[in-house]
């Protein structure tokens, strides 16, 4: 067995069999708690040193388990570790003592799913994770108990369901018409299959849940807010990214030209993209904005996938651009849901640190360069160029990536300015502090470190974009700006009748 | 309930077609000739059944099995009899006669009638007659007697009735199963002493018959013995 | 040695009714137990004899038949006599220990007892007409007796009527004798079976199995002639109730069985026997029903027997006019419903006494909780009503399957509903008793246990009716070809 | 050699002979009684192991006699068998540690504990028959020897439902007779046989095979529960725990089950079933039945009467599986009578625990009961997600190897079955495990009895957590040999190419 | 037609009668009577038939004598049955009393 299997078992089982410490008597469960940073460390380790290409054969295991990792997982088992162990750090300033082993219970065994999907290449092991994610993730939503969690749990929760099965139905066609139990087969056959359509269509509703896909979102606008926040920044960062992994590995990509399916998804993402941030800049709870800014980012990625799935020669380069955006995307927001349970110090130049460090991963998600988000950004845009693709509708995506920018900043600005009507002053405890504080540097300064030479899209960091690049990523956010502005004058004139 | 005038109609009517097909039935089976013809077997057999009548040597040799149940049926009929019995005593004053022509005829007729019982069980062997009837000659004598009042002890529901009771019975069985001893098949007679065996056999059944047949007439259930069911209530 | 055996078959009752009589009940009940012990002894020897040898035929007093009376002794006459001696010997342990021995006329038990014994023997080995026909009077007045002994007034109606129905019946079936000895000058059965087939279907010999077969019905008691049963195996003493449903009834059915099998095919018609079938499907049926009605525990057994019985007679429709495989499981069929029935009959009453005798009182509702006390004897009546209702592995429902096949066989797919819809109206009855055993009132708190010796009889009886099921291969082995005994002399 | 006679012979002497002991029993003897019970359970136990191992290698057990003219009493222990002798002795064990410690202090124990051994004897029976006469014979002794199970409590609704259960089940065992007598005479006395008896068969004998086959499988499928044959299952709910558990998750709709499984396999053979054209019908019915339980589910109050009608759907997956030609879709069907029977059962273990801990027995008054009884509530977490067949457990096992073998045998339709029906199924448990887990618990439980450390009493602990586990591992081990999944592969291989 | 064919139809005549007294007739004693005149008729058809064609039959004769004494041990039981019966119930015939004092009914 090689040592990155065994990292990978060890990955899993640690916040697996976490949830047993639960067994303690209630006096020395209060230790769980300090222990939700440290699970998901070995992935961490795993994602970063481990070199992809190791498989973990388990023949034993469900319809027979392989795990495995390549370029694509790595990337996802790092924004989820890192994010994991943040706002798990966060969690353990955040949370009181009322339900603490029920919501460690959950954490762990979500925790233990969302790692697991990632590293799952087996169809059965793939979706036990998926399920055990969505399951337990019901327990983090409805932690707080109002009646509000209670209703926005009950919504996922029958969501979650249907988008479950949507999944296995698609999965067992799928998996019946490849022959085989192995994510790997899967896209080619259904490609060929004759049900291709209901299967793309069964796997893309299905993931399509969890990853906000417009009209199948209600659940993530009601359920962030509801949420602790350590909880709402794995939900929005890690989780909803599975969705879009399902996507990534079971969807026919690169095996034949879905021009329908394509465009079906490019004007899904477009909705998202816009109907969120219009939806989103009318709400004046700062974690409901951020979760359509969520559905809003998402609609970004999925106009990608739906590139992907049009253009078959494309999607090889998209693919790791995706994975980037998700990347940038995880952590940013992780970040942001964060800072909306962080109190403003009372001194002046610490309020102001705070704001700048607040805003920043906000600024990210916009576009401003020198940021994991310009990056992310303009590899979309090198990836979804027209000339390059072949595609009916790909003379719209230009401006719909400009659009999205706008309506992004708008919702940061949103965020923000609601944040700040809501925002408490005090002390933090350290811990909380500590894990918001390393989230952002994490979307700050860890996406530089990435391993950027992922088929050669974007070649090394690009410290400093070039001039035409800057202007395309700045002007969408000078708009904003003056949309915000004009906004907040139009506001405060109506406020003064 | 069907009234009561049509169910004796329809009884009517089924009696009535019973009687008639049952006549056709004699009827028809008169007009054939029998496939097998017993009386001309049964008299080649006379000469090794001991005894001249027919009819004796029918009931104790040719078919002495069937007497010998017959018998057992008369000892059950005895038997239920005085188990009905529950009175102490038999003296029953009120059967105690003081009419003195019954007295005197019975004084008469007595020793004719068991005179007449002797003859009819020695005849047996040639004409009619045998133990039966003189059995029921000897019974009727103790009727006449017990009607004239005159106390019969032995009838008391004790071991001597019922060594009377089996004593016709069980002398049966004993040469029955003693001819088996002897080797013979059962209710065989050995040949020599068939003619023999019978007359004791007629003679004993004789008595016995008589027990029984009195036992039942006096046994007549009187008194009000309790005895709690099964089942009733407790 | 067969010579002995015959002997001890038929004559050792005789001597030991004659014995008991001049003993009283104490006495009586040694004596008896010796002769319960010959008696199966013999027997035993007998059925080993003829399971190894083969049947034949025994002359009685050196005659043979027509001249003299004749012994049938087959494989399924000695069986009937081994069931008898078991089932009797049961009884006569049983009611050793369960009557009273201190009323005076109890001594009366045992010479009838044994009276009834010799009267079964004879008949079930029994190859003459009119020698069956004293049998049956010596059961029949035995078993009268038996009823009626110590009895109250309802005791004493319900032997009467039964006398009255058992003459009646006697009678009827002496007029058939006497039809057919005006025709063929014979009275052995077998005699008279080589002439019908030589000659077949004589005028007027139709009237005369019509009127055997109606005599012996009343007698077996079937529907609708059936009236006389219940309240006399009702009310009798249980060891006597279980001789009667057990033993008794069996005797003249097993001659009308005789009758039709040998004499059915020539002189019988379609029609009758399905009459006789419906009768008995009515029988299953109406029986059933009126078991469930029932609110005296021995009432619900006896009115049982009248349902059981009713299957008894589907052997008149499945054997007529049949393939001769066919014929053969029905009659295997039957043989066994009878032994089952017996056995599990004879453990139910025998088990009904003694629940009866540890509530003190007959009803059924005075059940109520018993099973608590783990009754052996609940568990003998429920193991027994198993039987009863033709469940697996019982003896009854070998001799339901044997049924069915022979149903299905025929084509006469009808008696399938009646064997169905028996079993199931016969677990109506059943579980009513154990229903009313669970049930749990406050109140139950009162059980005489029995002594072990009752309780263990009943229980061996009703295993033995189960175990029948599991070796039923063996026991119709024994009775192989069971009425079909060639070379009639 | 002589071995291989015995060993099922002892297999089903083991159960019969505990109950003739316990019977003898007197009522206070209650170590012993638990020594006996127990004893006779470990016993089996290894037996079984034993002869599973026998069987994975080929050995024949079987002792056959002949019983009545042209039958056989016939034991036989095949690759079929023995998944039903394993799951029946593996759960008696458990089974009877959680009744001891359910009906410690009530009554009538002995007769309990009596009735108790006699069923698992039946079901052993029913695993080991070797043709349809024996199989009919325990199936008969089973109805029996539940009867006082179910009424038990001696209660008025106890001894209605025992009725119910009666008329249901002996009217089946009656027809299922008829239709046994009848296949006798039609083909004689069949053994069960890998591959059926009738792949050749006379197109003239279709009717009355069709016919036959109708008759076993109303006859079959009242113990099985399909609609409409279910009407007993939720009444006989009234019976105690471990009853419900065995009954329910073992003994009765699984000798059903199994027996339509044996019908279709070891008497007519999957292909000449397929030819009759009889699997689609029963196919459909069993979809149905799965939706209608399902849907009737939804309506409870009652926990158990809840989890009566998740079985009554749960049992027809069996079913439906068994329908779909083809080997993996069999896998899947057989499968699951494994599987279900430890989910079920542990289910009722913990309705059984919650009824015997904290007296609770609505669903409305189980809020919060997850904190007072953790290890209970984790164990009733596994099973109901078992049950919606999410992933990894088993439920999930069954459901993704049915809907593969629907998907062989191009009944696509089948794969809307399992989906809905797990909505269903998510639609009714879900909400259970909100109350339990998510809902604040009441100040006073219904009637709360404890036991020192462990939330309840250990011997009702730990049964439910071992059938938990089981659940888990079966799901997650079952590509392993010996798993559930890889011995129903075995008997499909087995029947497919026998 | 002879003597004996006459008979044996008597006979069937008395059986006829018999029987419609022995089941319609509720009076025990009449039954009883009834009862013996079938047995007549019985025995006559079992004479008479057979000595119809070949004069005296010994056989049935001894037959009908064995008849004879089974129908009398049956009679006098039957006749001892009904004394005792009247002497508990007061009563001559079968029916039912009425269930308030039939012992073991219902209350």
């Amino acid at each position: 067995m090689p040592p990155e299997a065994l990292a990978a078992v060890v990955a899993v089982c640690l916040p697996l069999l976490y949830p047993a410490m639960a067994l303690l008597p209630s006096t020395r469960a209060r230790v769980m708690r300090f222990a939700l940073p440290l699970l998901p460390l070995p992935a961490l380790l795993l994602a970063v040193f481990s070199d992809p290409g190791w498989q973990l054969d388990m023949p034993w295991l469900l319809n027979g388990g392989l795990w495995a990792m390549d370029e694509l997982r790595r990337l996802f088992l790092l924004l989820t570790a890192v994010l994991w162990a943040v706002a798990g750090l966060y969690a353990v300033g955040y949370l009181k003592a009322d339900h603490l082993r029920r919501f460690c219970v959950c954490w762990g065994l979500t925790l233990a799913g969302n790692i697991g999907l990632t590293l799952a290449v087996d169809i059965a092991s793939f979706y036990s994770f998926f399920a055990l994610m969505t399951f337990a993730g019901y327990g983090l939503i409805v932690h707080e108990g109002s009646g509000e969690a209670l209703r926005a749990g009950r919504v996922y929760l029958v969501m979650a369901v249907f988008g479950e099965m949507a999944i296995l139905a698609g999965l067992l066609l799928a998996s019946a018409a490849a022959d085989s139990q192995m994510l790997a087969d899967l896209p080619a056959a259904i490609a060929a299959a004759p049900q291709k359509n209901l299967v793309i269509g069964l796997l893309v509703a299905g993931f399509g849940v969890k990853a906000g896909l417009p009209l199948l979102h209600f659940w993530l606008p009601l359920a962030h807010p509801v949420a602790p926040t350590p909880a709402s920044a794995v939900l929005s960062g890690a989780m909803i990214k599975a969705g879009l992994l399902g996507w990534l590995v079971t969807l026919p990509f690169g095996e034949a030209a879905l021009p329908g399916w394509g465009a079906l998804m490019v004007v899904a993402g477009a909705v998202a993209a816009l109907g969120a941030a219009l939806l989103g800049v009318c709400q004046r709870r700062p974690k409901t904005v951020l979760a359509y800014s969520s559905i809003s980012q998402m609609g970004l990625m999925v106009l990608m996938v739906g590139g992907a799935l049009a253009d078959p020669g494309r999607a090889a380069v998209l693919f790791p651009v995706i994975a980037l955006y998700t990347l940038h995307h995880g952590l940013a927001k992780g970040s942001l849901f964060l800072s909306a349970g962080v109190s403003m110090p009372t001194a002046a130049g610490a309020r102001a640190v705070t704001w700048l460090l607040i805003a920043l991963p906000g600024l990210s998600l916009a576009g401003l360069p020198f940021t994991s988000g310009a990056l992310a950004k303009l590899a979309m845009k090198e990836g979804l160029s027209a000339d390059k693709l072949d595609f009916a509708l790909s003379g719209y995506l230009s401006p719909l990536m400009t659009a999205g920018a706008v309506a992004t900043l708008l919702l940061v600005l949103r965020y923000l300015w609601t944040l700040a009507r809501t925002q408490k002053t005090g002390r933090n405890p350290p811990a909380l502090a500590a894990g918001w504080l390393a989230a952002t540097g994490m979307s700050l300064v860890a996406f530089w470190w990435m391993p950027w030479q992922v088929d050669g899209l974007v070649k090394a960091p690009v410290w400093l974009p070039k001039m035409y690049q800057l202007w395309a990523l700045l002007w969408p956010m000078l708009v904003a700006f003056i949309l915000a502005a004009g906004a907040l004058l139009v506001s405060r004139s109506v406020k003064k009748r | 309930m069907m009234a009561g005038w049509v169910r004796t109609l329809i009884t009517t009517l089924l009696c009535l077609t019973l009687s008639g097909a049952l006549a056709a039935s004699i009827w028809a089976i008169a007009g054939n000739p029998t496939p097998v013809d017993l009386p001309r077997l049964l008299s080649e057999n006379m000469d090794r059944s001991g005894v001249a009548h027919p009819v004796t040597a029918v009931l104790l040799n040719f078919r002495s099995y069937d007497t010998l149940l017959e018998i057992g049926v008369l000892v059950i009929a005895g038997i239920a009899g005085i188990s009905m019995a529950k009175t102490a005593s038999l003296e029953d004053p009120e059967l105690r006669t003081s009419d003195t022509l019954l007295y005197a005829l019975q004084r008469w007729f007595v020793p004719l009638m068991l005179v007449l019982a002797g003859y009819l069980l020695w005849a047996g062997a040639e004409r009619p007659g045998g133990a039966f009837q003189a059995g029921a000659v000897v019974a009727a004598t103790g009727v006449l007697m017990r009607l004239g009042g005159i106390p019969m002890d032995f009838l008391r529901p004790g071991l001597l009735l019922r060594l009377g009771l089996g004593l016709g019975f069980s002398v049966f069985l004993v040469v029955a199963v003693a001819s088996a001893i002897g080797g013979e098949a059962f209710l065989a007679y050995p040949p020599g002493l068939t003619k023999a065996l019978i007359v004791v056999i007629e003679s004993v059944l004789t008595l016995s018959i008589a027990m029984v047949l009195l036992a039942l007439f006096v046994s007549a259930p009187v008194n009000d013995a309790e005895d709690p069911e099964e089942g009733g209530p407790a | 040695m067969t010579l002995w055996l015959m002997a001890g078959l038929l004559f050792t009752p005789l001597a030991w009714a004659v014995l008991t009589l001049l003993t009283d009940f104490r006495w009586g009940r040694w004596v008896t137990s010796f002769g319960i012990l010959v008696q199966v002894l013999v027997s035993l020897g007998l059925w080993l004899t003829i399971a190894r040898d083969g049947g034949f035929y025994y002359g009685l007093g050196g005659w043979d038949a027509p001249l003299g009376i004749e012994l049938r002794v087959d494989g399924l006459a000695v069986t009937f006599v081994l069931l008898t001696a078991v089932v009797a010997s049961a009884c006569g342990w049983h009611a050793g220990v369960y009557i009273d021995p201190d009323k005076a006329w109890h001594r009366y038990f045992w010479p009838l007892f044994w009276f009834l014994w010799s009267g079964l023997n004879a008949v079930w080995l029994g190859g003459d007409l009119f020698n069956l026909y004293v049998g049956l009077e010596l059961i029949s007045l035995s078993a009268v007796g038996l009823v009626a002994l110590g009895g109250k007034a309802a005791a004493l109606r319900a032997s009467l009527r039964y006398l009255l129905a058992a003459l009646l019946g006697s009678l009827a079936y002496l007029l058939g004798v006497a039809l057919l000895y005006g025709q063929f000058g014979s009275l052995s059965i077998a005699g008279v079976a080589t002439l019908l087939a030589d000659n077949p279907a004589p005028a007027g010999s139709g009237l005369a199995l019509a009127l055997m077969v109606t005599g012996l019905s009343l007698k077996t008691a079937l529907f609708p002639l059936h009236q006389w049963l219940p309240p006399a195996h009702g009310i009798a003493k249980s060891p006597v109730s279980a001789l009667l449903s057990a033993l008794v009834v069996k005797a003249s059915f097993y001659i009308a069985a005789r009758l039709w099998l040998e004499f059915g095919a020539t002189i019988g018609s379609f029609a009758a026997a399905q009459l006789v079938g419906l009768l008995g499907s009515a029988a299953v049926v109406w029986g059933s029903w009126l078991a469930f009605r029932q609110q005296q525990l021995k009432q619900v057994v006896a009115y049982s027997s009248v349902a059981q019985i009713g299957y008894l007679f589907l052997l008149f429709p499945l054997t007529y006019s049949v393939s001769e495989a066919v014929s053969l499981q029905a009659q295997q069929g039957i043989t066994l419903q009878v032994i089952s029935h017996g056995l599990a009959k004879a453990a139910m009453f025998l088990a009904a006494g003694n629940l009866i005798l540890s509530v003190g009182s007959g009803r059924i509702e005075a059940l109520a909780g018993v099973s608590r006390f783990l009754p052996f004897s609940l568990f003998s009546f429920g193991l027994a009503g198993v039987s009863l209702m033709s469940l697996p592995p019982t003896g009854g429902f070998t001799a339901k399957w044997l049924l069915l096949q022979a149903s299905l066989g025929s084509g006469q797919w009808w008696w399938v509903a009646v064997l169905l819809a028996g079993g199931l109206l016969s677990a109506a009855y059943v579980f009513r008793i154990y229903r009313a055993s669970f049930l749990e009132r406050p109140e139950t708190d009162r059980f005489y246990h029995p002594p072990r010796s009752l309780e263990v009889i009943p229980l061996i009886l009703a295993l033995l009716s189960l175990g029948l099921g599991l070796a039923s291969e063996q026991v119709l082995s024994v009775m192989a070809l069971p009425f079909e005994e060639a070379g009639a002399p | 050699m002589m071995l291989s006679v015995w060993l099922p012979v002892l297999a089903l002497m083991t159960s019969l002979l505990a109950a003739v002991v316990i019977f003898a029993l007197p009522e206070q003897g209650y170590r012993l009684r638990t020594a006996v019970n127990l004893g006779a359970a470990l016993v089996k136990l290894g037996l079984v192991v034993v002869m599973v191992w026998g069987v994975f290698r080929g050995v024949d057990y079987g002792v056959s006699f002949t019983m009545a003219p042209g039958v056989a009493f016939v034991l036989k222990a095949d690759a079929l068998s023995m998944m039903f002798a394993g799951l029946s002795a593996v759960l008696w064990l458990l089974t009877t540690v959680y009744a001891v410690g359910y009906l410690e202090d009530s009554p009538n124990r002995s007769r309990f504990f009596g009735f108790f051994s006699l069923c698992v004897a039946s079901t052993m029976g029913i695993a080991l028959a070797g043709n349809l006469f024996t199989f009919f014979l325990f199936y008969e002794m089973l109805t029996l020897s539940t009867y006082p199970l179910v009424v038990h409590r001696g209660t008025e609704q106890a001894l209605k439902a025992g009725r119910t259960y009666l008329i249901y089940t002996l009217t089946g065992g009656a027809v299922l007779l008829l239709a046994i007598a009848w296949l006798q005479g039609v083909a004689g006395d069949l053994p069960f046989r890998e591959g059926g008896h009738f792949t050749e068969n006379d197109p003239a004998l279709h009717t009355s095979l069709i016919g036959i086959f109708v008759l076993l499988v109303a006859g079959l499928g009242v113990k099985a529960a399909v609609f409409p044959l279910h009407g007993w299952l939720p009444q006989a709910m009234v019976a105690p725990a471990p009853v419900s558990a065995l009954l329910h998750a073992v003994a009765v709709v699984k000798a059903g089950a199994f027996g339509i499984v044996r019908v279709v396999y070891n008497i007519y053979g999957v292909e000449a079933s397929s030819v009759l054209g009889v699997l689609e019908p029963l196919a459909w019915l069993a979809a149905f039945t799965i939706l209608y339980g399902s849907v009737r589910a939804l309506w409870q109050v009652d926990l158990k009467r809840l989890l009566a009608f998740s079985t009554v759907s749960q049992v027809s997956y069996i079913i439906l599986g068994i329908c779909l030609f083809g080997p993996v879709g069999a896998a899947g069907g057989l499968v699951h009578l494994l599987h279900q029977g430890i989910m079920k059962i542990t289910l009722f273990f913990c309705a059984g625990n919650y009824a015997e801990t904290l007296g609770i027995h609505r669903l409305d008054e189980m809020d919060g009961a997850g904190r007072r009884m953790p290890a209970t509530s984790f164990a009733f977490t596994v099973g109901a997600f078992g049950m919606i067949g999410a992933p990894p457990l088993a439920g999930f096992i069954t459901k993704w190897t049915m809907g593969t073998g629907a998907l062989d045998a191009g009944m696509d339709w089948v794969i809307a079955v399992l989906v809905l029906s797990s909505l269903l199924n998510a639609a009714y448990f879900l909400p259970i495990l909100h109350r339990l887990w998510f809902r604040d618990p009441p100040r006073q439980w219904p009637h709360e009895r404890r036991w020192g450390r462990l939330e309840t009493s250990a011997w009702l602990y730990w049964p439910t957590l071992v059938t938990a586990v089981v659940t888990i591992l079966a799901g997650v081990l079952a590509s392993l040999p010996f798993s559930p999944l890889s011995w129903a592969e075995l008997i499909v291989l087995r029947e497919y190419s026998p | 037609m002879t003597a004996s064919l006459l008979y044996a139809l008597a006979g069937a005549v008395l059986f006829g009668m018999g029987l419609y007294g022995l089941l319609r007739l509720p009076h025990l004693l009449r039954k009883l009577l009834a009862f013996n005149i079938m047995g007549s008729g019985v025995f006559l058809v079992m004479v008479g038939l057979p000595q119809h064609r070949g004069g005296a039959d010994p056989i049935p004769q001894a037959l009908v004598l064995t008849g004879i004494v089974v129908a009398i041990a049956a009679t006098a039981l039957a006749v001892v049955l009904m004394r005792r019966y009247y002497h508990l119930s007061g009563m001559t015939t079968l029916e039912e009393p009425s269930p308030e004092q039939r012992p073991g009914g219902r209350r």
